[in-house]
């Protein structure tokens, strides 16, 4: 599965790149929300895949029972998803408004900061 | 009790910001607020400066977590000296910012977003986990970009799609290598890391997470060929938000580089600091450039800021106990300068109604004060003796001859005489030339609010004349916190315990 | 020594506030400094002795980097400090008259001061990174002097482009000064000088002395750097007179003597100073010649004469040095009181020309008898300075290093020819024969402005008939200074009939023909000339800075360019290129890693999680190809949820249920906002979506590689069994994750709830403040 | 949008999605929830009632601004840390309280769950604050 994995975390960033690149403003959101997936994803296969268990202790028990998943990756996940959602969320009202200023959604229109 | 010393920099703008967000709709309240959270974050900047200088690495354990499993705060001089500087810079922009910032940003959370961009920057030098740097991070950057965007002004707004997106590119490179270098180490604390990278790791996977880490932090850090998204946004906020912005986000940028190319990366220095060289070299020369071919005060000052990256890594690069105490006296020597230069820009403004060098003119004759302020400033930034940049400049000359790299030398001694050009350049046009014949108009509050803008501006001008007259002071302070910087098992131990070595 | 130095700046920070107290009695208020400072350096000298070795004074400045103020009181240094402070009382006292009434004289009288400080401490200082610190001081100072009429373009371009020249020297020296001090072990010049020897032959030797020389030689306006003497003549007379005649311009030559005994008489040294110096000095007296207007003619006579030092350290034997000196003070003198005339000529009769003057000795009686002094010794002439110097000047050339005698001779005896000339046009020309229209009736000047060229000329003369008051005593220390031995100048006034006499009578009977044809030589070679000024340095100079602007304004066109998708086509090469790069060469390794899983992979995948993988790729597809929002949105949701369905595959609850609610706000936003965005237009051609093809996949080949090869490595153990056990006993929870987010990384979860917050302020505002709005209603308003 | 069915619908779901996010955030130390996941529960139950009754509406029902939700989640996370303080341990050090409530069983009462309710209050908030001004405009 690792593979699997591996090849879908590819195309997540390969994906998210290619649409960043297009002149569409909206592309550019869709592909900065696929890039953070592949992050996510990149984090949750490299901390290790385990089928089993989820980190959670049984009822009659004091620790986690041997070969549930790795909690700390999920953590740094968890927290990651968070982030990226209110990243995204920022980005999506950046993007209306910079519409309803410009008027465009051309990137290439948006090029008066520079000269 | 001692080591709450290490929260406090990041508590108190929290609870700064969270207070002042609870009273969104009262102003008052959030500049009081403003002014009390910078005042008391200075203090507490000073006391932990002062007890690493005496005791040496300080270390707190979040939550009494023992490391590496919680997330430790660790405070090296290096650390202190950063929080310091932000710290201070952060009590100048609030000051500042009262005098010049417009009734309706400061009622839309103007100063709690301040604060937690102090917070975010002060988490991230006080860190030593490097997955919470990365939540630092994204603290100072989430806070940049309310603040570059907070008005909707369209340059602000074209300003901002560039540096959010381009930080995003940033902050997922981070996130990716943080993410394998778990999955590879299988830990997060530095302290850890750096014992267990150079231990039985492959160095290719280390060097490979090095270049990832270099590109991340160096789109913070706005070195060449990444720094694309700071002169496209930088001049486009009020300029209380660029001067804080110019003063302390690359430097977290830089600063986080220094951190990992000393503490985790030192496999394979011969590699990845000669790249670091390369890229330094090729930042100084094209953010000079840049700036010579601008017509525009802040847009001179903004690809300065880049050129001056150069430098900062120059330093690490070259890797000996001079270069390093070279970048850290040029980071705080660079912080007050570019600030100021900054701030003073905007107090022309203020006066003159304009940032074109082509409409200024006669301040010379009119604002003699602001003149003096601004030479010092400018000719700071281009290492003219006795300030401060002076000495930043000599230990970084003195140290890249000493190792042989001549090359790095000759531009950074060439790049210095451009920057004087590019300052004398906005001297003659804005401050010599003759000005137009009638002054503009002063916007509302008139001189009175002039003069008080121009406090901090006299502040950090005396903080630059003061780094060069007494940069004996300095430059030991600097080189006390490159030795630490340069001995990781200092840091290690301190974090980890003695016995981890 | 340190009093003296900081005296001046001191007294600069506050003459702006002084000068608003006295108004006119300034300049003699501040003139009280340097000629108390002159009385000082004067009484120090007249106690030196050449068996006791000289007074020095250390004061560690930042000794962590090997700079200190350590000031020596010799010969060299006490003639320069002499020099500065006496004629710098004369100039302070000047400048209040020429620029009487002046709305900025007292910023004047502190950018005056300034300088002489800074001069000061040049030429007191002995270690090399005080030297450069004062020497970078006279610059600064000096822009701000020759700017002084900043209202004029031509004075910010004249104070610019010296500033630039001096700069661009000045940096080079810094990094000669570093390299010698580290070659040498210290950077007291007395130390290293002990241990010449070795310097002299260190492999870096040659590199740090062209370093430091282009220092010198861009301060003394060594040809082709001169350019930018004559146009800094743009500053006011008495900047002119006394910065770019007398003493900062010597600065250059101080460094040379005072560097001497450590880098100085080598076969390179020789080999370069020598022919710089004579190039400049023949340079500068035939450009000299050709000039009307009363400060450029002086300013070109001045690179020559700094020429002719030069090439006398040089040539570095001993009658050289000795000639160096003596002619350096000859210069200082008559030079500094040339130019204060010209100066009271100009106020005066408000004419600068010299072809439209003439008999002005009646209306100004002393202004003329002081310059007629200073003349006469520039032309060498007996019984004054002027000739005692340029006896063993060319005393020193007929003694020159072997086979450049002649050569040498020659060279000095034609320039010394154009003084002549230049003499006589400056000193002769305006005073004498008959009296012209000039815009202004002249009186003559107020006596603070007569003062200087008076008392300069009786200088020259009273030491021409007494050349022992000063060759045996300041000009014999200092000559010995500057050869690290003792040495004895004898300074006579008369020689009796020898050579050198014979020179004399030539150059003077050359130089008074020369004057005689000037005006048709000139006419006749016009063309010429501007031929010469079109290809000359001020060209090289012009096309530098307009070059380095045109590179400039390309090279920000073209990185800076606006298109945000060219930024992060760099940005992502370099990413590739440096961390595929490294994985490239370890290609082996990698491969092995990537098989490995390659067969682990097949046996342990299920054919449900294959499923989801290709329902995964599937939407990851759609979503990049959609042509409508609605459908970029659904395959964006699909691609969210898949997400979730791997997190709840391999054990994630938590994730899973975040994932999901996540997902679905995050549609919903997506919906309001789309709704008021127009329909996809497709702007890429197929060129350019091909390139950022190749470019994206790349970038996934390279994080799909290192995810492999991330799962396939481990190490280490993780630290994650630490949650396991300590969960439920000390931190009372079950959810490990949960724990971990609350408790053992709570500051993380910290940090990510400030983020939200940030982002929902942010949102609100950007929403809320549209300042955007209002200023362009302001703008259709008022226009 | 709003028919019949869905404002009828939301008026019953409305509040067990309330109850049910508390229900996440209380459990989620011991099982899957927690904070994040109770107060985005939350957020999404709020923003179903704007989609069903409109904006004006859905905000009377929330009685504070979102923005002062997120500053006062906000405060109390930090907050949580500070206790701490007291005992001389180092920030964020968790303190607990145990005891027997009938009929819970055993309860372990500390600072993280106070982190725990900073954290879904602060998420309740931002979510709201985007959604609904973004649901205003025109």
């Amino acid at each position: 599965m690792e593979l699997v994995l591996a090849v879908i975390v590819g195309g997540l960033y390969a994906a998210g790149i290619y649409l960043m690149m297009r002149r569409n403003i909206v592309k550019l959101i869709i592909g900065l929300v696929l890039l953070s997936h592949g992050a996510n994803l990149l984090i949750f296969a490299s901390g290790g895949l385990t089928r089993a268990q989820s980190p959670l202790i049984a009822k009659d028990g004091h620790v986690l029972a041997p070969g549930s998943a790795d909690p700390l990756p999920q953590a740094l996940i968890l927290t990651a998803i968070v982030i990226s959602f209110a990243v995204t969320a920022f980005m999506l009202v950046l993007v209306h408004r910079t519409h309803q200023e410009a008027a465009t959604d051309d990137l290439d229109a948006l090029t008066t900061t520079d000269r | 009790m001692s080591n709450w010393l290490l929260t406090l920099p990041i508590l108190i703008p929290l609870v700064t910001a969270a207070t002042s967000l609870v009273f969104w709709r009262s102003v008052r309240t959030q500049r009081a607020a403003a002014v009390i959270g910078a005042i008391a974050l200075l203090l507490a900047a000073l006391a932990l400066a002062a007890r690493v200088d005496a005791e040496g690495i300080q270390v707190m354990q979040a939550g009494a977590w023992e490391a590496p499993f919680g997330i430790s705060l660790v405070a090296d001089l290096f650390s202190a000296i950063m929080v310091t500087i932000a710290a201070a810079m952060g009590l100048a922009i609030v000051y500042y910012s009262l005098w010049s910032m417009d009734r309706e940003r400061e009622s839309f959370c103007y100063y709690p977003l301040l604060q937690v961009l102090l917070m975010g920057v002060c988490g991230a030098f006080l860190t030593g986990d490097l997955f919470n740097l990365y939540v630092w991070f994204e603290v100072m950057l989430m806070a940049s970009f309310v603040l570059l965007s907070l008005g909707g002004e369209r340059p602000q707004l074209e300003g901002a799609i560039k540096y959010v997106t381009l930080n995003l590119v940033s902050s997922a490179v981070f996130l990716s290598a943080v993410g394998i270098l778990y999955g590879i180490v299988g830990s997060l604390n530095m302290a850890d890391l750096a014992v267990k990278l150079h231990g039985e790791t492959e160095p290719v996977m280390a060097t490979t997470l090095a270049m990832m880490f270099l590109v991340a932090f160096g789109i913070k850090a706005a070195i060449f060929p990444l720094f694309f998204w700071l002169p496209a946004s930088y001049h486009t906020p009020p300029i209380a938000v660029t001067a804080i912005f110019a003063g302390l986000l690359t430097k977290v940028g830089v600063y986080a580089l220094m951190r990992v190319f000393t503490l985790l990366f030192t496999q394979d220095v011969g590699f990845t600091h000669t790249v670091i060289l390369v890229l330094s070299g090729f930042t100084m020369v094209t953010g000079v450039l840049g700036a010579a071919a601008q017509n525009e005060f802040r847009r001179i000052l903004t690809f300065h800021i880049v050129s001056q990256i150069g430098y900062l890594i120059m330093g690490l690069a070259l890797f000996t106990p001079l270069a390093l105490a070279g970048s850290v006296y040029y980071m705080v020597h660079v912080i007050i300068a570019k600030t100021n230069l900054f701030l003073i820009s905007g107090v022309v403004h203020a006066s003159e109604g304009t940032y074109e060098l082509g409409k200024l003119g006669g301040l010379y004759k009119r604002r003699p004060y602001l003149s003096l302020a601004f030479m010092i400033s400018a000719l700071a930034l281009a290492g003219i003796p006795p300030l401060s940049g002076f000495f930043a400049k000599y230990s970084l000359v003195a140290a890249g001859l000493d190792r042989g790299s001549y090359g790095i030398v000759a531009a950074a001694l060439g790049v210095s005489v451009l920057t004087l050009f590019s300052m004398t350049k906005i001297w003659a046009a804005a401050f010599w030339a003759p000005g137009p014949a009638e002054p503009a108009a002063l916007g509302p509050g008139g001189e009175r609010r002039i003069r008080a803008m121009m406090v901090p501006v006299a502040a950090l001008a005396g903080a630059s004349v003061a780094m060069g007259v007494g940069a004996e002071y300095f430059i030991g302070l600097s080189l006390r916190a490159s030795a630490q910087l340069l001995d990781p098992n200092q840091y290690i131990g301190a974090v980890l315990g003695r016995n981890a070595l | 020594m340190l009093i003296a130095v900081l005296s001046g700046f001191a007294l600069a920070l506050i003459a702006p506030s002084l000068h608003r107290l006295t108004h006119k009695r300034t300049g003699f208020l501040v003139g009280l400094l340097p000629l108390g400072l002159c009385v000082y350096f004067v009484r120090l000298a007249s106690g030196l002795d050449a068996d006791v070795a000289p007074v020095r004074e250390t004061l560690a400045w930042v000794p962590s980097l090997g700079l200190s103020l350590s000031f020596t009181a010799d010969g060299l240094s006490l003639l320069f400090a002499a020099l500065i402070s006496g004629i710098g009382f004369l100039v302070a006292i000047y400048s209040g008259g020429y620029l009487d009434n002046h709305p900025q004289l007292g910023r004047w009288y502190a950018y005056l001061l300034m300088f002489m400080a800074s001069m000061l401490g040049v030429v007191l200082s002995s270690n090399l990174l005080a030297i450069f610190v004062f020497w970078e001081l006279t610059s600064i100072s000096s822009y701000l002097l020759i700017g002084f009429f900043h209202e004029e373009e031509d004075s910010r371009k004249a104070a610019l482009q010296a500033l630039l020249v001096t700069g661009l020297g000045g940096v080079a020296m810094l990094a000669g000064f570093v390299l010698l001090g580290r070659v040498g072990g210290s950077f007291e010049v007395h130390e290293l000088a002990a241990g010449a020897g070795l310097i002299r032959g260190d492999p870096l030797y040659l590199p740090m002395l062209l370093l430091i020389l282009a220092g010198a030689f861009t301060k003394s306006a060594q040809f082709p750097f001169h350019v930018w003497l004559p146009s800094a003549m743009a500053a006011p007379t008495p900047a002119s007179a006394y910065l770019h005649s007398s003493t900062m311009v010597k600065a250059g030559i101080f460094l040379l003597a005072r560097l001497f005994p450590v880098l100085g008489g080598t076969p390179a040294w020789t080999a370069v100073v020598m022919p710089v110096g004579a190039i400049t000095m023949v340079f500068g007296a035939y450009v000299a010649m050709r000039q009307n207007i009363l400060k450029k003619l002086l300013a070109y006579s001045t690179v020559s004469a700094l020429g002719a030092m030069t090439m006398l350290l040089g040539m570095g034997t001993d009658g050289a040095v000795k000639a160096a000196v003596a002619f350096l003070f000859a210069h200082a003198l008559y030079k500094a009181a040339l130019f204060l005339a010209a100066g009271i000529i100009d106020h005066e009769t408000g004419e600068r020309d010299v072809r439209r003057l003439g008999g002005l000795a009646r209306a100004l009686p002393i202004t003329a008898a002081g310059a007629a002094a200073a003349g006469l010794s520039m032309a060498g002439i007996p019984l004054l300075f002027g000739f005692v110097a340029k006896e063993i000047f060319y005393e020193a050339a007929l003694h020159g290093p072997d086979g450049w005698a002649a050569a040498l001779t020659t060279a000095a005896v034609v320039s010394s020819m154009f003084f002549v000339a230049a003499a006589a046009c400056v000193a002769y020309r305006p005073f004498f024969g008959a009296a012209t229209e000039t815009p202004k009736r002249p009186h003559e000047a107020p006596a603070s402005m007569w003062l200087g060229p008076a008392l300069l000329g009786a200088g020259s003369l009273a030491f021409g008939v007494f050349p022992g008051w000063i060759g045996e005593g300041l000009l014999n220390h200092s000559a010995s200074a500057a050869l690290g031995k003792s040495v004895d100048l004898h300074l006579r006034l008369w020689h009796g009939f020898t050579p050198v006499l014979g020179l004399s009578a030539v150059t003077l009977l050359g130089g008074v023909a020369a004057y005689a044809v000037r005006p048709r030589f000139t006419a006749a070679l016009a063309t010429v000339h501007r031929g010469c000024d079109a290809i000359g340095p001020q060209r090289w100079y012009d096309g530098a800075l307009n070059g380095m602007l045109v590179v400039a304004k390309l090279q920000t066109k073209v990185l800076q360019n606006g298109y945000l998708r060219h930024y992060l086509a760099v940005i992502l090469i370099t990413l590739v290129g440096l961390s595929g790069s490294v994985l490239l060469t370890h290609v082996k390794e990698i491969r092995k890693h990537v098989i490995d899983s390659l067969v682990i992979a097949w046996e342990t995948v299920e054919f449900y999680e294959l499923g989801l993988a290709v329902i995964l790729i599937i939407a990851i597809a759609a979503a990049v190809h959609s042509r409508t929002r609605l459908a970029a949105i659904a395959a964006l949701g699909v691609v969210g949820y898949g997400v979730a369905l791997v997190f709840v595959l391999f054990g994630a609850p938590d994730l899973a249920m975040t994932q999901i609610v996540i997902e679905t706000l995050t549609v919903i936003l997506f919906v309001l906002v789309f709704y008021h965005l127009p329909p996809f237009a497709i702007y890429a051609n197929r060129i350019s979506r091909a390139r950022d093809l190749l470019l994206a996949t790349s970038v996934g080949v390279v994080m799909g590689v290192l995810t492999l090869v991330a799962t396939a490595t481990q190490a280490y153990p993780t630290i994650s069994s630490y949650y396991g056990e300590m969960s439920y006993d000390l931190a009372h929870g079950r959810n490990v994750v949960n724990v971990i987010l609350v408790d053992f990384r709570a500051l993380d979860t910290m940090g990510e709830i400030t983020v939200l917050t940030v982002a929902g302020v942010g949102a609100f505002a950007l929403l809320k403040l549209r300042l955007g709005a209002r200023s362009r209603g302001d703008e259709e308003g008022s226009s | 949008m709003s028919s019949l069915i869905l404002r009828t619908a939301t008026r019953y779901i409305q509040p067990i999605l309330v109850l049910f996010s508390v229900f996440l955030l209380l459990a989620g130390h011991n099982e899957p929830g927690g904070g994040f996941a109770g107060g985005l529960v939350a957020a999404a139950a709020y923003t179903l009632y704007a989609i069903a009754y409109g904006v004006e509406e859905a905000r009377r029902l929330l009685y504070v601004s979102p923005q002062g939700l997120a500053g006062a989640g906000l405060l109390a996370a930090a907050g949580s840390g500070i206790p701490s303080l007291l005992y001389g341990k180092p920030f964020m050090t968790g303190l607990w309280h145990e005891g027997d409530v009938p009929g819970f069983g055993e309860i372990a009462v500390g600072t993280p769950l106070l982190f725990d309710v900073g954290v879904y209050l602060a998420v309740i908030g931002v979510t709201l604050s985007i959604v609904l001004n973004l649901a205003e405009e025109e």
